[in-house]
């Protein structure tokens, strides 16, 4: 983490409405390389929607988004991850019919030859692709759980959760991105299941050079030991920031989860 | 063009855009709970409409000919023998396919459809060839013009309406529409808060079945003619009403359903010496709308989350 | 005896048991003995999956791809010749191997993308009218194919916009009024025969007259219908590399993850639009050269053959077969093109009998007679 | 699967009876004849009811101590659609073993099927399309029809109808070839009576609501409402005609006449329509009240239908031939292409040099009391009771 600072994700009054209900309001952001930012807050407070706007799944109603140096304010999604944005899902989106191999090259999409003659008349060409790219998903699959590198080609629907969810991180991992957004990996999993994943997370932020990530989660313990600092959103404005020892003490943020609900 | 010839056409019109709404209104009321399409619902009506046939049959060889007695018998036979086999379809072929692909649904269903019908064509005595309906209302006439309007059309434009409106009542004001509501916003919750979600899929379906089986019984007293493969193309057009207007919304159905008459019948009056093109018209401007209004008219709620 | 000797054995074996099946079941005409005969398979069957005897079959199949193809192309040809001269057979085995190319078609469509297609029909259509109208010129009847299959992509594509931008039951119901629009219109429109059809000339390659027989002696003479065979075996070869081919690689991974999810599929770089318009085009494609060599067959079509029931035909072919299951469409096209046929003695009840069959398929096995597997992007490998 | 388990008992019960029925009959040599129609769909009431017809003629002649052969029918369904018509009409023709054949009652179906029968030399005989181009597009000396095509059933209805003083028309047809084609020539032979058309409405074959049309057509008032199509159609039109106060004369084509248009209609309103059948009254005939009578008596659970007489004159006409020069196609073909003059149960048979049925007289009907009467002995024809407008 010796890098020079550099900012790497801005958002500057981003606002987003549903109807009457303001998701996001004037929400400013800044997020350093190499810097793991932990946005926490209630239900409904704007986490899940200030990532959907980042990704181009919704459109901002005002203000802007600013990454490596680049507007992307409503990009398409595709772009957005072209430029290196990769993200997990709350709810996990995989595709359970297929194999594990299959989901991570899905997230690999911009480091693979999608020509269409390429991929139906240089056969051998694409199985060197094919094989080339195989041992690059093997190998970080294996950082997860080296038995879930032997199953690779199993169908996902077969697996237990946390292994869901660790193919979700490497599909997220394996095109390199620069930023990586978390939507509660900790979602549906024990405790100790949410430390080693995350350990294993930050093992990988070691082999990818400056890889920033967002963290939005519940359980504040994993907050606690791997944010560098944390934003508090409340009914889609931000209330804190700061360091997480800070931020918990902060009267406003008591509040917000004790007298919010 | 005078008065009463536009007058005619805005009747005719009216009064194929009700028959349209009511089936409209069942494919929604479905997809509003279950996400599904029940494809087989013009063929319900068809063979309601059969049903309704029989017991008038039947009534008149046991000597009751009382016009008015006979339509009730008509009325409750036929829609409550539908609502009946609605809810059978529901247990039996849509809900044990509650998590396979749309898809498979829609085909369970377009296959019963044949089913019905090919059931009604081989089984039902001579049922290969149309049969006459019978004048069970008044038909009393008033003429003005070139206008005509007969008592009986009268009555079923009043009773179709009112049957909408009904529809609509029970679903927005009663615990029943509550429940289907629920059941229709959100499953889960719905079964934590104590609903039987199985129970109001099965009334949802005896519901809008019995709705396709009136619709069916005015078809026939308005046409005085049924035959085996009335439902095809009542049920396709029920679906594209729907869609148009949006699923899971009544007043899309209802809009669906006026909208689609409307244009067969502009179709048929706009298109002179070439009316035969009026159904390419209605349904080129199907897909248009559907390509300018991705999820109908009144567009459907999406809660996808994310 | 090795594993591979093995595996070769059995599956020589069950192409021997294919063959012999197939030429009794296109030769038998009795009722009595069609009944038993299918019978006898579906006992065959269920005892094989219950003595576990089909997984080991299809591991073998898995292993020796290449045979597999082989075997079933030569079983194929086989059969063929066997009925050189029976005009019937080789119609029915022409007309299920055209079937075969079209419902891949539809299985490109909603088998790997998801794109729904209820006017599977229309587009074959279009593949027909196109062959019937090109006959009259110049252009060389090979090439008719392939611009069969080009108007029938290019037709499609007024749909794009629609289906883009729909899901589910609101891009059925788009091809569903596209389906009856067509059909309508031609029968409406009397530019291109109306309701009393049109003639279609038969296929020529270079002065080769498909619809002559071939003498090879006196008492020698095959069927004419086995020049349909035989380029319909061809176009089945030719799909059937393409499909595969698409299948295993990025272009089939971006296809499963457009249908399977869009979201997840867009946050990922996966341009929706840009995947469902291909497989769309190619779908519409294939169909269309189905379309256009069965109407040079049958020599004549009219707007008839190509109503809703018709396209619910095709869409039941690519259920019954497995989704995106290539074996699965080639068994289902063979099931549901000769079955009805075959079992003339139920006629007027054939469609109740038929739609009957469906539903217990669709509630008791929806996922398909041959489901599809997972892929395997080059054969045999495992890293 | 009970059905399935019905027709295999049924099938082997079949078997047996064949088997058996061989057994006494002292061994005749078996001959199998065929028979095409639509049996599922939308028109199937007449395609079942021509295969009942045909399967008495069969019957009959196996009834008959003195015929030389055995028969066989072989029935096959077409759909109504060309592309299962050529099908079948492949796997008829490619079957040596079947000498002859009775088919078609589509157009479409049977102009998409006739290039095979020329193909594989098999001599057939329409018994239901009326079409033209049936007979006339080509010079297959295979293809034959006993029945008249629409082009004589038009002339005369236009002529008769002109006749009886009507001067205006609105034509409503279906888009199929059936209404197309009646459309087209009795558009022909009206403007040469002097008739006048209004408008002219194609509608589609499963069309539910006319009210557009008709009220279209109410505007412009003609005398006479023709009906180009079927049963189906013309029932609904002629009820939706009432309901919007239409009383112009209801005037139909072959393919209503039917009882089930009176029972589809009722009684009251089908009073008074009109329609024209090829060939002669089949009642009228001593073949004919034959006919009736056996039909009847084998106990069909469907009607013959109107076109079911020309089904059986066309199946007694293909097995007398078959009598008479024995079971090879060439012969049979020959046999068709002579004969002139042949007494059948819907009068005088004579082919011309297109096969096509020459005297084919046309008989026109009106409904008088819920039944098909013959114009010439109904009440109308003496003015007791009037055609509309009248």
């Amino acid at each position: 983490m010796d890098q020079q600072k550099e900012t790497v994700l801005a958002f500057r009054g981003l606002t987003r409405r549903f109807g009457g209900v303001v998701a996001l309001n004037e929400f400013d952001m800044e997020l350093d390389n190499g810097q793991i930012v932990g946005l926490i807050g209630p239900n409904g407070s704007g986490k899940t929607t200030s990532f959907n706007v980042l990704t181009g799944i919704y459109s901002a109603n005002g203000g802007t988004i600013e990454f490596l140096g680049q507007d992307i304010t409503n990009w398409p999604a595709q772009k957005v991850y072209e430029a290196g944005v990769a993200r997990t899902f709350q709810r996990s989106r995989l595709c359970l019919e297929l194999s594990i191999f299959d989901n991570v090259m899905i997230g690999n999409h911009k480091r693979l030859n999608q020509g269409i003659l390429f991929n139906i008349f240089q056969r051998k060409a694409l199985k060197a692709q094919i094989e080339e790219n195989y041992s690059e998903a093997h190998k970080l699959l294996k950082i997860f759980d080296p038995a879930l590198a032997e199953k690779i080609f199993d169908p996902v629907g077969s697996l237990r959760m946390i292994d869901r969810r660790r193919i979700e991180i490497c599909r997220a991992l394996i095109s390199h991105p620069r930023l990586l957004l978390l939507d509660e990996p900790s979602a549906g999993m024990t405790h100790e299941e949410t430390r080693e994943l995350m350990d294993d997370i930050l093992e990988v932020r070691e082999m990818i050079d400056g890889l920033s990530i967002i963290l939005v989660e519940h359980e504040m313990g994993m907050i606690e030991r791997v944010t560098d600092k944390c934003i508090v959103l409340n009914f889609g404005q931000k209330i804190c920031e700061g360091a997480y020892r800070d931020v918990a003490s902060d009267k406003l943020v008591q509040e917000a989860y004790l007298g919010g609900e | 063009m005078d008065v009463g010839l536009l007058g005619q056409f805005v009747v005719n019109g009216m009064m194929l855009g009700m028959m349209y709404a009511l089936v409209a209104v069942g494919f929604t009321l479905f997809f509003g709970v279950l996400d599904v399409i029940k494809f087989s619902h013009g063929d319900v009506l068809m063979v309601g409409t059969f049903a309704g046939f029989t017991t008038y049959i039947g009534m008149t060889a046991i000597g009751i000919d009382n016009a008015l007695l006979q339509l009730v018998g008509v009325l409750v036979i036929s829609i409550g023998s539908m609502a009946v086999m609605g809810a059978i379809i529901a247990r039996y072929l849509v809900l044990p396919l509650k998590s396979a692909p749309p898809l498979n649904t829609l085909l369970v269903t377009l296959m019963l459809g044949t089913v019905l019908r090919e059931a009604i064509r081989l089984f039902y005595p001579d049922g290969s060839n149309p049969k006459h309906f019978p004048a069970l209302l008044p038909t009393d006439s008033w003429a003005v013009g070139s206008f005509t309007l007969r008592a009986d059309s009268a009555i079923l434009l009043l009773a179709g309406l009112l049957v909408i409106i009904g529809v609509n009542v029970l679903i927005n004001r009663t615990r029943l529409g509550l429940a289907i509501r629920a059941v229709a916003q959100d499953e889960e919750t719905a079964k934590c808060m104590g609903i039987n979600f199985k129970m109001i899929v099965l009334l949802t379906f005896a519901l809008g079945s019995g709705v396709a089986a009136f619709a069916g019984v005015m078809n026939g007293l308005y046409y005085n003619e049924i035959n085996f493969g009335m439902g095809l193309l009542l049920g396709v057009i029920g679906f594209s009403a729907a869609i148009v207007g949006g699923l899971g919304n009544i007043y899309g159905a209802i809009l669906g359903g006026f909208l689609f008459a409307g244009l067969q019948t502009l179709g048929a009056v706009a298109l002179p010496f070439s009316s035969a093109y009026k159904d390419v018209f209605a349904f080129a401007v199907v897909i248009a709308i559907i390509a300018w209004r991705p999820t109908g008219l009144i567009a459907e709620k999406t809660s996808e989350r994310v | 005896m090795t594993q591979s000797l093995k595996d070769k054995l059995v599956i020589l074996s069950l192409a021997v048991l294919a063959t012999a099946f197939m030429i009794t079941f296109l030769a038998i005409e009795e009722q009595a003995e069609i009944f038993a005969l299918l019978v006898l398979a579906a006992v065959l069957v269920f005892a094989s999956a219950k003595f576990g005897l089909i997984e080991t079959i299809s591991g073998c199949l898995s292993r020796n791809e290449r045979l597999l193809n082989g075997a079933v192309v030569a079983a194929t040809l086989i059969v063929a010749f066997w009925f050189y001269e029976d005009h019937f057979p080789l119609l029915m085995i022409a007309t299920v191997l055209l079937y075969t190319v079209a419902s891949c078609g539809l299985n490109m469509q909603f088998g790997y993308t998801g794109v729904v297609n209820f006017a599977g029909a229309a587009f074959f259509g279009i593949g027909c009218y196109t062959a019937a109208v090109l006959g009259e010129t110049s252009v060389p009847m090979l090439m008719v194919i392939i611009v069969g299959g080009l108007v029938a992509a290019l037709v499609g594509s007024i749909l794009i916009i629609p289906v883009l931008r729909t899901r589910g039951h609101y891009a059925a119901v788009v091809t569903i009024a596209f389906g009856l629009l067509f059909r309508t219109f031609l029968e409406v429109n009397d530019a291109l025969g109306g309701p009393q059809g049109l003639g279609v000339s038969g296929m020529n390659i270079f002065g080769w007259d498909f619809n002559s027989g071939i003498t090879l002696t006196d008492d020698i003479e095959v069927s004419f219908y086995m020049n349909y065979v035989i380029l319909a075996l061809i176009m089945v070869m030719l799909t059937f590399v393409l499909m595969r081919r698409i299948e295993r690689s990025w272009i089939g991974l971006n296809f499963d993850a457009v249908r399977l999810d869009e979201t997840a599929a867009a946050c990922y770089g996966i341009d929706i639009k840009h995947w469902k318009i291909l497989s769309f085009t190619l779908g519409n494609f294939l169909a269309g050269t189905a379309g256009a060599l069965y109407a040079m067959m049958l020599g004549f079509i009219a707007p008839s053959n190509f109503a809703f029931s018709d396209s619910l035909i095709l869409v039941s072919i690519v259920l019954l077969g497995g989704m995106g299951s290539l074996w699965g469409t080639i068994l289902a096209a063979g099931l549901v093109v000769l079955l009805p046929e075959k079992l003339q003695a139920i006629q007027e009840y054939r469609f109740l009998i038929y739609a009957v069959v469906m539903i217990l398929i669709l509630l008791f096995r929806p996922q398909g007679v041959l489901p599809r597997g997972l892929r395997a992007y080059i054969p045999g490998w495992r890293g | 699967m009970k059905i399935l388990g019905k027709s295999t008992v049924s099938a082997i019960a079949m078997v047996m009876t064949l088997t058996v029925g061989v057994g006494v009959a002292d061994a005749k040599d078996k001959v199998k004849v065929a028979f095409i129609g639509p049996m599922t769909g939308g028109v199937s009431a007449v395609g079942v009811g021509g295969r009942n017809s045909a399967e008495l003629a069969v019957q009959l002649r196996n009834a008959d101590p003195e015929a030389k052969y055995e028969y066989e029918l072989v029935s096959m369904d077409s759909e109504c659609k060309p592309n299962v018509g050529v099908q079948v009409a492949t796997k008829i023709a490619a079957d040596s073993k079947i000498i002859g054949l009775v088919g078609h009652y589509c157009s479409a179906v049977a102009m998409g099927a006739v290039d095979i029968y020329h193909r594989f030399n098999l001599p057939m005989s329409v018994w239901g399309a009326v079409l033209p181009d049936v007979t006339y597009a080509n010079d297959y000396k295979e293809i034959h029809r006993v029945n008249g095509t629409m082009i004589n059933q038009n002339e005369v209805a236009a002529k008769f109808m002109t006749e009886q003083g009507y001067k205006t028309w609105v034509v409503i047809h279906d888009t199929t070839d059936y209404g197309k084609g009646h459309d087209k020539y009795f558009t022909e032979y009206l403007t040469q009576n002097g008739g006048e058309i209004l408008a002219d409405f194609g509608v589609s074959s499963d069309q539910q609501d006319f009210t557009a049309e008709l009220t279209k057509a109410k505007q412009l008032n003609p005398d006479v409402i023709y009906f180009g199509g079927l049963t189906p159609l013309g029932v609904r039109i002629r009820a939706q005609m009432e309901k919007l106060g239409i009383t112009s004369q209801f005037q139909g084509v072959s393919g209503i006449k039917s009882d089930s248009f009176i029972e589809g209609v009722g009684p009251e309103l089908s009073e008074g329509v009109v329609s024209f059948l090829e060939g002669a009254p089949v009642d009228k005939l001593p073949g004919g009240q034959y006919f009736t009578e056996k039909y009847q008596a084998a106990g069909f659970a469907e009607s013959e239908e109107a076109y079911g007489p020309f089904a059986f004159a066309a199946m007694t006409l293909i097995l007398d031939g078959i009598e008479e020069v024995g079971p090879n196609r060439k012969k049979l073909t020959e046999y068709l292409g002579n004969i002139q003059g042949y007494d059948s149960i819907v009068g005088e048979v004579s082919f011309d040099d297109h096969g096509q049925n020459t005297v084919a007289a046309i008989t026109k009907y009106v409904i008088q009391d819920g039944k098909w009467v013959v114009w010439e002995d109904s009440e109308y024809v003496d003015g007791t009771r009037k055609l509309a407008g009248k």
